[in-house]
């Protein structure tokens, strides 16, 4: 009991720790690709004892000491017990989400039996949207609570961009929730573990031969599904090109412009920890998760036939490895986005959300529910 | 056989395509479209009449339009052999006619509309004839109402042509108000026996349960409705008024084919009205009078059209006559051979009032011989037929009626005089209005004269055929002393023997004809005579008592308007002035004010505020808890 | 046990500041708080699904929506306070609610729940009951949400003349 | 284990509270807050007997109750919107134009 419980705490830990970890790191990463993009140097001024390096390890200490020595300003007329609880709000769901993600697949140590998962639940992904849906109160909140006009306008952008992805972003999961069957994060994962030729009918010998020995993953079953996916989980970001919540060219800094200090840490580390979820999400729901292709539990199997045998930690320890460099590659992926693409007009935000992005994830969930009913039928 | 139900379908189809996309498709195609389906209409027709066997009915059930108890009303279609004539008259003229709208409607801006309404009314005549019971053949009845309204008044725009729909419109309503009463007493006095059917075959197998006098009563309201769809006296009045609509549709629907449909109708319950003596011998009275007065109204007439509508009145009369004798083969084959010349006739009309550009007084046309050749010489068959010249479908079918008005059991040589004297007048005015329009000189306006050109083929060709139908129509139902009838043979089945042949008579018949054929000779003679020879004047009217009151149709809109419309005016007048305001107004009113009052008492409770609302919602509640609470 | 009971003190809490705080945006942020609480009281009956619905729904998407139409609106003016109502209104409510306590307690209610099998709760069995016998209030729940979304529109659209 | 009654005793006092909001409050939204409120102790009512009488019924009523309140809460606060658009108030004590 005692054994169990400490577990549980170690893994929540562990991917707390890893989280928040990963996001330091990825504002590093911004900063340093920032300046490989606008051609400079960048992030190399914080020293250690003369030790300047890349900037990274530095960058990750001095950063925190920067914030948190800062004067925390609270605007007078502001709210200020909202002013201290939004960036609580704003870092918490993107933490929470973490703890039905699956960052590898039972480890067996002795006896026991470790599910490498903070907590299954069987609503899954029900969980992760309804902790994504509470992200949008640390800006309403925050900006509600500066009693600041740029805030405000942050404010009423920011929730309006986030609900409407949010439909988008729900709709796009319904594909792969029908062709895996299931709500569980762990199922959703395990059953990417196998090839594209069991979704397909014995009849289809031509498709069967063309691409039966891809991995299941989401991302060849559910293309169009990934591409919504990652768009709406750019927007539920608030990253460029979706940025108008904070718009610094227009509104200053929008809903965290009257932010500092620690409180301002905190909706920085949110938005990278967010990166992070999205990052996690996309790897489970469309590329494995901590699948390696052709790796069972006891080694690679590959389709043309040949076999490796593995112990079983090195299978483990793979496929964590996997899920990380998955989740490091969709990181850097959004990262690169930010000096890549311009920012939207809000207009053209709400259109892209309901005009297009909504009606293809209809679209992509009627036309998987066809496919499978056919499949079913022969 | 579900085969029938395409037959009034496919118009039906043809209309809600035009009716919703008409505007899209374009003028061409919609015509097209709408002429396509009653032709394949046609051809399905006539594919059923080939299968049909001598004494067969084919029947085809759609669905249960409604029940209620023990009566029971289906949407269902049959053909026998009554229903096949006239089926192919209905398809096979209406798809002529429809053919010829393609060239005369050509350069209207509501061509669409026209096919509209045109493919609405090939519906509902199809439902009138096929419809297997009273009920249905009501409803198709109604709807070719609705359909001559709206292609009387299609020309809209002009105020008269509005009035002259509604006239029709509502002396028919007139007669449609005896139909229903007929019909009404029908189904409640065979309920009484227990009966509760209106379908035919089933009428007519209970019928003998009436007493005469119901049977009496329920044949005059119909015939009521008869009187008015196919303009006898004295609903008559609406049919020349009629003409204001496009000219095929007075082919179609006031000559050929809606107007005799109370013909149809009484042939169709002719198992009731042989059962009514009485009412047979005031329908022969009426169509003999509507003959011979129609006759003597056409006449004087200078309108073309006006001339051929009261033809048309003169012509129905001959068939009410014939049922009115219980020859109900004889008007059903007058009926037919009458579809074709007076469509003919009209159609030809309608190429003439092209031509002229829309002249339709005789007293301008003349002379049109030359410049219409295939015109004239159609207009010429189609004259032929109807004053019945030797061996044309008038010939034989007026001579049918005649024979049978003076030898049935009910008939009589005064009927016959009558009838006789008509036929002449009738060759009389076919000819004056001949020589008027086609020959002498022409006394159009000078540029006039010079658009004067033959119809296009798509108008001349259906003429050529309704010619041909002119004349060999007829012969199907020669009689005896010829090479004898194959139409009483082919209507056998549904009249029963009912009439029997006078073999004996044969003498007598000759001796009949010849005397008819003597009259229409005369007339004819005396038409040339006034009207046809290089001297005559023409166009100037004579200035006798008789002509005026010839020309001027009996004065009978006049004393209808004085004894009926005005009285009726008179009285919704005074109910619209005094008697709603003052009255209807004032119950309504006071009832009004009077709860007002009381009301006022108790919009003290309603403060439109929510809250407020909650609160006494919440006491409501609080209430039924404490009672509950009370109980053990 | 003892997390009902702190629960239902919380709930209480939060509900009582819905209604006695006098700034919109505490009210909206209590009622989250009491949603919250809510959807934690039905994982703990064992409903999982619901109680995630809850979430995602109530607070989600419902009280985001209350935000944004009062940040929309932001109405200055604090809303004047009548001691009548205030007092009249408490009263029945306390009314109401002692009434409904003492008729909850005056019936027998099973003290033991039905025991709960592994499928209880799970998205599995809420959904066959949901799409067997209650498929068609869902299709008339769809219907309505389609209406409300209408009608939503068409009632805030500014009209252009 | 928490008896029913518990259950139902919090949630009737949950809605009680609801009610005191809906009749005492004097701003629109706070109204309709209190309404979701007391939709929500109905909800809770519905879960404890689902619990209690191992019937899933209870769970899929409250499905449509959330579906019902989203609709509601959508069209009452486009209500509101208009409303305010009108007359700058959110005081359902000035809306009283549909006295008689």
């Amino acid at each position: 009991m005692i054994v169990d419980i400490g577990i549980i705490a170690l893994k929540a830990f562990l991917v707390v720790f890893m989280v928040l970890n990963l996001a330091g790191v990825l504002g590093w990463i911004e900063r340093k690709g920032s300046a490989l993009m606008q051609d400079r140097i960048g992030a190399n001024r914080a020293s250690i004892l003369g030790f300047a390096g890349m900037g990274l390890i530095n960058t990750l200490v001095a950063d925190p000491i920067k914030f948190l020595t800062k004067e925390d300003f609270i605007p007078p007329s502001g709210d200020k017990f909202l002013h201290t609880l939004a960036p609580c709000m704003a870092l918490f769901p993107a933490l929470v989400t973490f703890a039905v993600i699956p960052f590898g697949d039972t480890l067996q140590i002795g006896e026991r039996v470790i599910n490498l998962q903070v907590a299954n639940l069987n609503i899954g992904i029900l969980y992760v949207f309804a902790m994504g849906s509470l992200g949008v109160y640390g800006i309403v909140i925050g900006a509600w609570a500066s009693n600041n006009k740029f805030s405000m306008f942050g404010g009423v952008r920011g929730s309006a961009q986030m609900i409407s992805y949010e439909v988008a972003m729900g709709l796009s999961v319904i594909g792969i929730l029908m062709v895996y069957g299931t709500l569980e994060l762990q199922e959703i994962a395990r059953g990417q573990g196998t090839l594209i030729r069991e979704f397909l009918p014995e009849s289809w010998r031509f498709l069967q031969a063309a691409i039966g020995w891809l991995p299941a993953w989401g991302i060849f079953l559910q293309p169009l599904a990934f591409l919504l996916f990652f768009t709406a989980a750019v927007a539920e970001t608030k990253r460029v090109p979706f940025d108008l919540p904070e718009g610094e060219s227009e509104i200053v800094a929008g809903y965290h412009v009257e932010y500092s200090g620690g409180k301002f840490l905190m909706f920085f580390a949110g938005e990278f920890a967010e990166i992070v979820t999205a990052a996690a999400l996309m790897t489970t729901l469309f590329f494995g998760g901590w699948q390696v292709p052709y790796l069972l539990r006891d080694g690679f199997h590959f389709p043309w036939g040949t076999t490796w045998l593995l112990p079983h930690l090195a299978v483990t320890l793979l496929q964590v490895g996997a899920f990380a460099v998955k989740v490091v590659f969709f990181c850097w992926l959004q990262i690169l986005l930010r000096w890549s693409v311009p920012r939207f007009r809000y207009d053209q935000v709400m259109r892209l959300g309901w005009k297009m992005l909504l009606p293809l994830a209809l679209l992509n969930v009627i036309v998987t529910a066809l496919v499978i009913v056919a499949v079913q039928q022969l | 056989m579900t085969l029938l139900r395409y037959i009034p379908l496919l118009p039906l189809a043809a209309c809600a395509i035009n009716m919703f996309f008409g505007a899209r498709l374009g003028k061409k195609t919609a015509g097209l479209l709408a002429c396509a389906a009653v032709g394949a209409s046609f051809a399905v027709a006539a594919y059923v009449f080939m299968l049909l066997p001598a004494t067969g009915v084919f029947r085809d059930t759609l669905y249960t339009w409604f029940e209620s108890g023990a009566f029971r009303v289906n949407v269902s279609f049959q053909v026998d052999a009554l229903t096949a004539v006239m089926l192919l008259v209905v398809t096979g003229i209406g798809f002529l006619i429809h053919i010829y709208s393609l060239g005369y409607m050509d350069h209207d801006e509501g061509i669409v509309r026209f096919f509209v309404y045109l493919n609405l009314f090939i519906f509902f005549m199809l439902l009138l004839v096929m419809g297997d019971n009273l009920l249905l053949l009501f409803v198709g009845w109604e709807g070719v109402g609705l359909c001559s309204y709206l292609l009387i008044g299609f020309w809209y725009e002009d105020h008269n042509n509005a009035i002259a729909g509604n006239k029709a419109f509502i002396v028919n309503r007139i007669g449609d108000f005896g139909f229903v009463l007929g019909l009404l007493l029908l189904v409640t006095e065979l309920g009484r026996q227990g009966i509760w059917t209106l379908d035919f075959a089933e009428l007519q197998k209970h019928v003998n349960l009436l007493s005469p006098a119901t049977v009496t009563a329920i044949t005059l309201l119909l015939f009521v409705g008869a009187t008015g769809k196919s303009a006898q006296i004295p609903l008559f009045v609406w049919l020349p008024d009629a003409m204001a609509g496009p000219t095929p549709v007075s082919a179609l629907i006031h000559a050929a084919t809606m107007v005799t449909a109370g013909v149809y109708m009484t042939a169709r319950l002719h198992f009731l009205f042989a059962l009514a003596p009485q009412t047979l011998s005031l329908i022969a009275m009426i169509g003999a009078a509507t003959a011979f007065f129609a006759a003597t109204v056409a006449l004087t007439q200078t309108d073309i059209k006006r001339v051929l509508a009261y033809s048309t009145v003169s012509q129905l009369g001959y068939m009410f006559l014939a049922v009115g004798v219980g020859a109900f083969g004889a008007a059903i084959f007058h009926l037919f051979t009458h579809a074709f010349f007076k469509a003919c006739l009209f159609l030809g009309s309608g190429s003439v009032i092209h031509a002229m550009g829309g002249e339709q007084d005789m007293r301008k046309m003349g002379g049109l011989k030359s410049h219409m050749p295939a015109t004239y010489w159609t207009y010429v068959i189609a004259t032929l037929a109807i004053a019945g010249a030797p061996f044309t479908a008038g010939f034989f079918s007026k001579d049918l009626i005649l024979w049978q008005a003076y030898s049935s059991a009910h008939g009589s040589q005064d009927l016959w005089l009558i009838a006789w004297l008509t036929a002449g007048m009738t060759a009389f005015y076919m000819f004056r209005q001949l020589f008027m329009v086609f020959h002498g000189a022409s006394r159009a306006d000078p540029h006039v004269q010079a658009h004067l050109h033959e119809s296009p083929a798509v108008m001349t060709v259906p003429l050529m055929f309704l010619a041909v139908g002119s004349i060999f129509s007829g012969w199907l139902g020669a009689p005896e002393y010829l090479w004898g009838s194959r139409w009483d043979h082919w209507l056998e089945p549904v009249f029963g023997g009912g009439h029997e042949v006078h073999h004996g008579a044969v003498e007598t018949e000759i001796t009949l004809m010849a005397l008819t054929l003597f009259i229409v000779a005369s007339g004819i003679a005396l038409a040339y005579v006034k009207y046809g020879w290089p001297g005559a004047e023409v166009g100037q009217g004579a200035g006798g008592i008789l002509y005026r009151i010839s020309l001027n149709k009996y004065y009978v809109d006049e004393i209808y308007d004085w004894l009926l419309v005005r009285p009726f005016t008179a009285i919704s007048n005074w109910l619209a002035r005094v008697f709603d305001p003052g009255v209807i107004d004032g119950i309504v009113n006071g009832v009004g004010a009077r709860v007002r009052g009381a009301s006022s008492i108790w919009r003290a409770v309603q403060t439109g505020n929510v809250q407020h609302y909650v609160m006494g919602f919440l006491a409501g509640t609080l209430a039924l808890l404490a009672y509950y609470l009370r109980q053990p | 046990m003892i997390i009902f009971y702190v629960l239902a003190a919380l709930l209480i809490l939060t509900s009582l500041m819905v209604v006695f705080q006098r700034n919109v945006v505490h009210c909206a942020m209590a009622l989250v708080a009491a949603l919250f609480l809510i959807a934690i009281l039905f994982v703990t009956l064992q409903a999982p699904m619901v109680g995630v619905l809850q979430i995602l729904v109530y607070a989600g998407a419902i009280m985001v929506l209350f935000l944004f139409v009062i940040m929309l609106l932001n109405p200055t003016s604090l809303e004047p306070r009548r001691a009548l109502s205030w007092g009249f209104g408490t009263v029945v409510a306390l009314l109401l609610a002692g009434a409904l306590a003492a008729l909850v307690s005056h019936d027998e209610a099973p003290a033991d729940p039905f025991a709960a099998t592994e499928l209880f709760g799970a998205p599995e069995s809420l959904a066959k009951s949901l799409f067997t016998d209650f498929v068609l209030p869902f299709e008339i729940a769809s219907v309505l949400l389609l209406i409300a979304i209408v009608g939503a529109v068409v009632l805030a659209k500014r009209e252009h003349n | 284990m928490v008896p029913l009654n518990h259950y139902l005793i919090l949630s009737a006092a949950i809605f009680a509270i609801g009610v005191v909001g809906v009749v005492i409050r004097r701003n629109l939204i706070v109204v309709l807050m209190s309404i979701e409120l007391m939709l929500n102790a109905v909800n809770l009512t519905f879960i404890a007997f689902s619990r209690f009488l191992g019937s899933m019924e209870g769970q899929v009523i409250v499905f449509f109750v959330m579906a019902v309140a989203a609709a509601e809460a959508v069209v009452g606060l486009a209500i509101i919107i208009s409303v305010f658009r009108h007359r700058q108030t959110l005081d359902p004590q000035e809306m009283q134009l549909l006295k008689w």
